[in-house]
């Protein structure tokens, strides 16, 4: 009985089939239909733009505060590609593109981070959560909503994403004990983009990666190149049929990198180099993955030109819609609906006062 | 009907409820296997299977936020905290979630849960495990806070809880829960939430109280109406929050002289909101100063001195005698 | 001397104390290289070194415990929470052992920390990022809680807060942050955890009030003097708990009409036990109900609708008048 | 760049000395004075009768609810073992034993279970934190108490005991989070009793072992066998030696078994069998322990039984002592006093009030 090692059912494997140039590792390759790759394009561009438009108007105070995507759009629509429209996105707050490709207006994320709460309100059918704030709280929501699918006989699945940072948080430690133990159809999105605000990846956890958290579940877990859209989606479609199938959760850990400011409250100047941000520039996931369109002979600099100038139109038109429905926003009561279900009296004297004070 | 205690009422509501209701599950520490630390779920992994009776891991954070999740999907889960001084790892699930989905969405998800728990002092137990901190969620604008105070009340609340669209806190009296019996009809019956129930007319002094509180108050009010000739109204909350404001500014109405009584930590506690109601609303026919008895504004000790911490009959008798002669 | 934010004011005192006693040590999210997600802590990495000023990772219940540990061994930590919205996370930490290990081992450990946060909206912020609970923490035994009002009490308070033998929640207005600059002392100065301060002398109604709330609540007094005569005496509470009850209670009875004014929500919230005190204490002498000018029972919309929300002047202005037209 | 194992730095071990008949594994016998075997043993004795003792006194009315720890002595004791008077104990609510080791008067151990809050008052000096009844949340101070020690640049360490249930707790994940990215002077250990109440450890975690939960944070983890005093000697020597050389933390599992009920409160008729628990009396941790110094001519059956009445004299004195205090303990006040350093006038006014009741 001496001193001797455990064998661990799971290994931790790292996974990337663009490499940074966007050659193709074709062992590796997954099947996508050719449509389905360039809608994945299309959503990774129109994330990017949306969020330099953002940007623009956060910065000439049309907007508040809000959160980039820029250089995660692999790392999120990779992964959201490969769930039906049933299944449920439990979004944090750094997942606009993928919500979007999801059935999120971009008016309603104008809305929202325009301050209004109308914003955030999701259309009936839609199996979007809501933006969570408080990092790392929503991981426990999937795992609920995971069960309750396998409750109830359905062959759903819930994905969850939140970041680098919020792997350290005492909810996302339960949320993926609670899914090893019940087997709960949960993919659980991990985006390291190196940064929690300023706090860097290496000072967040002394473990070599975050994948291998999943070992203290007993969870499958896996590292892919989050800027490599075929890695993220091969990753998560392996999740995501595996959640399907009835065969329990699994962690991915998308390695991608945050470009731009944490918020447009943040300045990045104050604790990373410029030359960190260069060298994530080469392993920029859109360029990749165009290259690897053109290379399939599914795109074409022209075909991108065309893209840009439709997707410019596009977010212009969103914007136009939000700017009316703003206008259209005038009822100042809402803070009092949606309490309960029922308005309660106190509430209801409550609500008359206020309406008092807008009359005087 | 049969008569039963506080804990075979809230099992029979659970029993009752999971019969009728397929999206009703129960879960928490010990909840399954075990029946819970006070057999309140007791037999329900029996009827209905672990997979609607889970037993959960340790970690209350989770328990809420797991049962969050089974409500947006449209579950009904009735959760279980093994004691409401833990329920304070959860606090943040209930507040920054359970209480806001629903607005936050816009009414496309809402969060039909119950949070059940034992509160209060009085049955010897360790540190932690006799806390009143009610009014924590109470504060909370999206949560309701329910506390019963008999087996009947119990049970028709816990149905009503159960049945109710937003998130509700349920704090049981765990001093009472194996205190005493009470008939409870076998056929359902509801108490609506938001409601408090005057449980003794009177018309000298109006005594407000819920939980185990009741019972030394009134004790308290058989002993004044005997020794003094004193008629107390008892007042029973029911529900701390939504608080039932019209009855007792009515009463108060009447005899103009009011006395809360809770074992929650005196300052901050409910007893404030409920004496600020009476201002705003009675103002004009406050005769005396209201006046609280309470838990003091420290640690529960331990229970050699537990019941020097809460309110016993002798401290409400006086309070009350004190109310009653007081001469502006 | 010099005029400072109270971002200023608040680095000063903790660079003040930093420099003066070695076992002082800062924590949390963001506090080390960034400075601060509000730039309080700027700086003082640079001067004390990563060992004193520390960068944690993202977790709450993680820095309120780590915290606790340290100052059970004799440091003062002074610990951040990036935004109060979510301390509850680390609420069960300071419930459960801040407020107690002193009690629960009889003296021996002491847990001389302050649990510093940004509260409060009008800064157009996203959710979670504008709540104002400090009523959570004020009805917990074993916590003081205070919430300063201008750069200069802010230092003063902040340092009294570090030096207090006890667990001190530290909520800092953060629409005051910046909004106005006064003159600050270079030399060390303290302000009593526990007073109250009469900001403003007035004979005709009293105005209870903290934090960002003094803004609105002075710019009404000054309204009220000039458009009516009226002669508002003004109460800055700067500790919520524990309460001087011992001025407002005074100033009630010389006035003998009372305003609160709070941004909290109304329910449960801060106003409750002020107007409770006041029943209590100086109940003959109230000439009119007293009032409360808070947030509403409802989470703080989002920053378009953040100001119908929070008390303004003309709610403060009008509860005041219809306070003084009150004929019982 | 294929799908590619990612090599982990540290393996989980597992480690045993004495097997179940006693037999030592003298490659890994631990290098302990001959005293201090015999101290160890005394321990584990004395554990195992208090123990015993206090179950009578709660049966009997005397103690109200308290947490048995037969069968766990070697866990605790082992472990405690290893630390220096000037080291700290940060326990759960089922180390009576091994605060009786660090300096814990048994009469104090009655008077709390008593219901007397006096019970649980540390004497100055003693560095042992009273019992934390709020599971796991008492992780976090040992790596605060760790750091402090760190930072004032003594070599230190801070031991925290909690159960295989804590592990599922947030604050858990955080403290270990914390004690590996701060390095500081922490062993973790983790009394794996197989139950948490009626929760079954296969049910509380899907991992195969609970140290991999090490893995999580970069921090070296072992799995002991937790009726092996030796085994959880010489890993817990290991861990106090690297905390105590500046070399960050470390997380032990012990495997051992509650024999007992979870508390006096508990049926655990109702969730375990007996022949599992018959399975676990054949591990006794003492026998084992006994045989091996018999082994090592250190101890005889004649000293045994002279040990034995030695320690029923101690526990008969304790709990004189005990009966005694409880007489002198007439102040009621006492719940006003160290609320805070000074009394502020609120509470002054609420305990003249609470006198005035006891005087009427
Ligand atoms: C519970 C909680 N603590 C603190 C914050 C403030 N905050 C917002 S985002 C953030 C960093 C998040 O880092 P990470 O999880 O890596 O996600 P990323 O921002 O990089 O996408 C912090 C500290 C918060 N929103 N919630
Ligand atoms: C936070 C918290 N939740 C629940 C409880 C109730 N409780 C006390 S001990 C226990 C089980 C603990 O199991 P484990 O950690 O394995 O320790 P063991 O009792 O086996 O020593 C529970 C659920 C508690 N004390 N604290
Ligand atoms: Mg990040
Ligand atoms: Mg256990």
């Amino acid at each position: 009985m001496p001193r001797k090692k455990i064998d661990l059912k799971y290994d931790i494997d790292y996974l990337s089939i663009l490499d940074k140039d966007g050659e193709v590792d074709s062992d590796l390759e997954p099947d996508i239909d050719d449509d389905r790759l360039l809608d994945l394009h299309r959503a990774m561009l129109l994330g990017r733009r949306f969020d330099e438009r953002m940007l623009k108007l956060q910065r000439s105070g049309k907007i508040g505060t809000f959160a980039p995507i820029h250089g995660q759009e692999a790392s999120q629509l990779g992964a959201v590609a490969c769930l039906e429209e049933e299944d449920w996105l439990v979004p944090s707050f750094r997942e606009t593109a993928a919500e979007i490709w999801r059935g999120k207006a971009m008016e309603n994320v104008l809305l929202a981070y325009a301050g209004f709460n109308e914003g955030a309100h999701v259309p009936k059918g839609v199996n979007n959560l809501p933006v969570s704030v408080p990092v790392g709280t929503q991981a426990l929501h999937a795992v609920g909503i995971g069960y309750a699918m396998k409750l109830k006989g359905k062959k759903e699945v819930a994905m969850v994403f939140f970041g680098d940072g919020a792997t350290s948080e005492g909810d996302v430690h339960e949320a993926m004990n609670f899914a090893g133990v019940f087997q709960t159809p949960t993919v659980f999105i991990c985006q390291n983009n190196h940064w929690a605000i300023s706090i860097k990846r290496s000072h967040q956890t002394r473990s070599e990666t975050i994948a291998q958290k999943a070992l203290a579940y007993g969870m499958p877990g896996i590292q892919a190149d989050g800027n490599d859209a075929l890695a993220v989606y091969a990753a998560a479609k392996e999740a995501v049929d595996r959640a399907r199938a009835g065969d329990g959760p699994t962690f991915i850990e998308c390695v991608t990198y945050r470009m731009s400011v944490h918020t447009t409250a943040d300045d990045p100047k104050r604790y990373r180099s410029d030359e960190e941000v260069e060298k994530w520039k080469e392993r920029d996931p859109i360029d990749r993955f165009q290259k690897y369109l053109k290379d399939k002979d599914l795109l074409s600099d022209d075909a991108i030109e065309a893209l840009e100038s439709e997707i410019k139109d596009e977010i212009k038109a969103a914007v136009k819609g939000w700017e009316k429905r703003m206008a259209e926003l005038t009822d100042k009561t809402g803070m009092f609906d949606n309490v309960f279900a029922e308005m309660p009296p106190y509430l209801a004297e409550q609500k008359e006062a206020f309406e008092k004070t807008l009359s005087s | 009907m049969a008569k039963l205690t506080m804990v075979q009422a809230i099992n029979l509501a659970l029993h009752q409820e999971m019969k009728k209701d397929e999206d009703v599950v129960v879960l928490g520490e010990d909840v399954g296997v075990d029946g819970g630390v006070f057999r309140v779920t007791d037999g329900l992994i029996d009827e209905f299977g672990e997979e609607r009776v889970m037993d959960t891991p340790l970690a209350e954070s989770g328990i809420a936020g797991f049962a969050i999740g089974m409500a947006l999907y449209g579950l009904k889960p009735v959760a279980e905290i093994q004691f409401s001084g833990f329920a304070y790892i959860a606090f943040h699930q209930m507040e920054a979630h359970a209480a806001r989905l629903r607005g936050r969405s816009g009414g496309r998800f809402t969060v039909p849960m119950v949070l059940r728990m034992p509160y209060g002092g009085g049955v010897r137990a360790l540190e932690h495990h006799s806390e009143s901190r009610e009014a924590y969620w109470a504060h909370t604008p999206g949560l309701k806070t329910v506390i019963p105070s008999t087996p009947r009340n119990a049970r028709s609340l816990l149905v009503s809880a159960i049945r109710d669209p937003d998130p509700v806190i349920f704090y049981e009296p765990k001093a009472s829960y194996r205190a005493f019996k009470e008939e409870v009809p076998d056929e359902e019956e509801t108490f609506p939430i938001g409601e408090s129930q005057i449980v003794r007319e009177g018309d000298d002094l109006t005594v407000i109280a819920y939980g185990a509180m009741m019972r030394p108050t009134l004790e308290a009010a058989d002993k004044l109406k005997e020794d003094d000739g004193i008629d107390c109204e008892v007042i029973d909350l029911l529900t701390i929050s939504p608080l039932d404001d019209a009855k007792f500014t009515k009463s108060a109405q009447k005899t103009g002289r009011i006395l809360v009584v809770h074992e929650a930590p005196r300052s901050f506690g409910p007893g404030a909101e409920i004496i600020t109601r009476l201002v705003e609303k009675s103002f004009v026919y406050l005769e005396a100063p209201v006046r609280r008895v309470t838990g003091y504004d420290v640690v529960i000790p331990l229970y050699q001195r537990e019941f020097d911490y809460l309110p016993g009959v002798d401290r409400i008798v006086s309070a009350a005698r004190e109310t009653l002669d007081f001469k502006a």
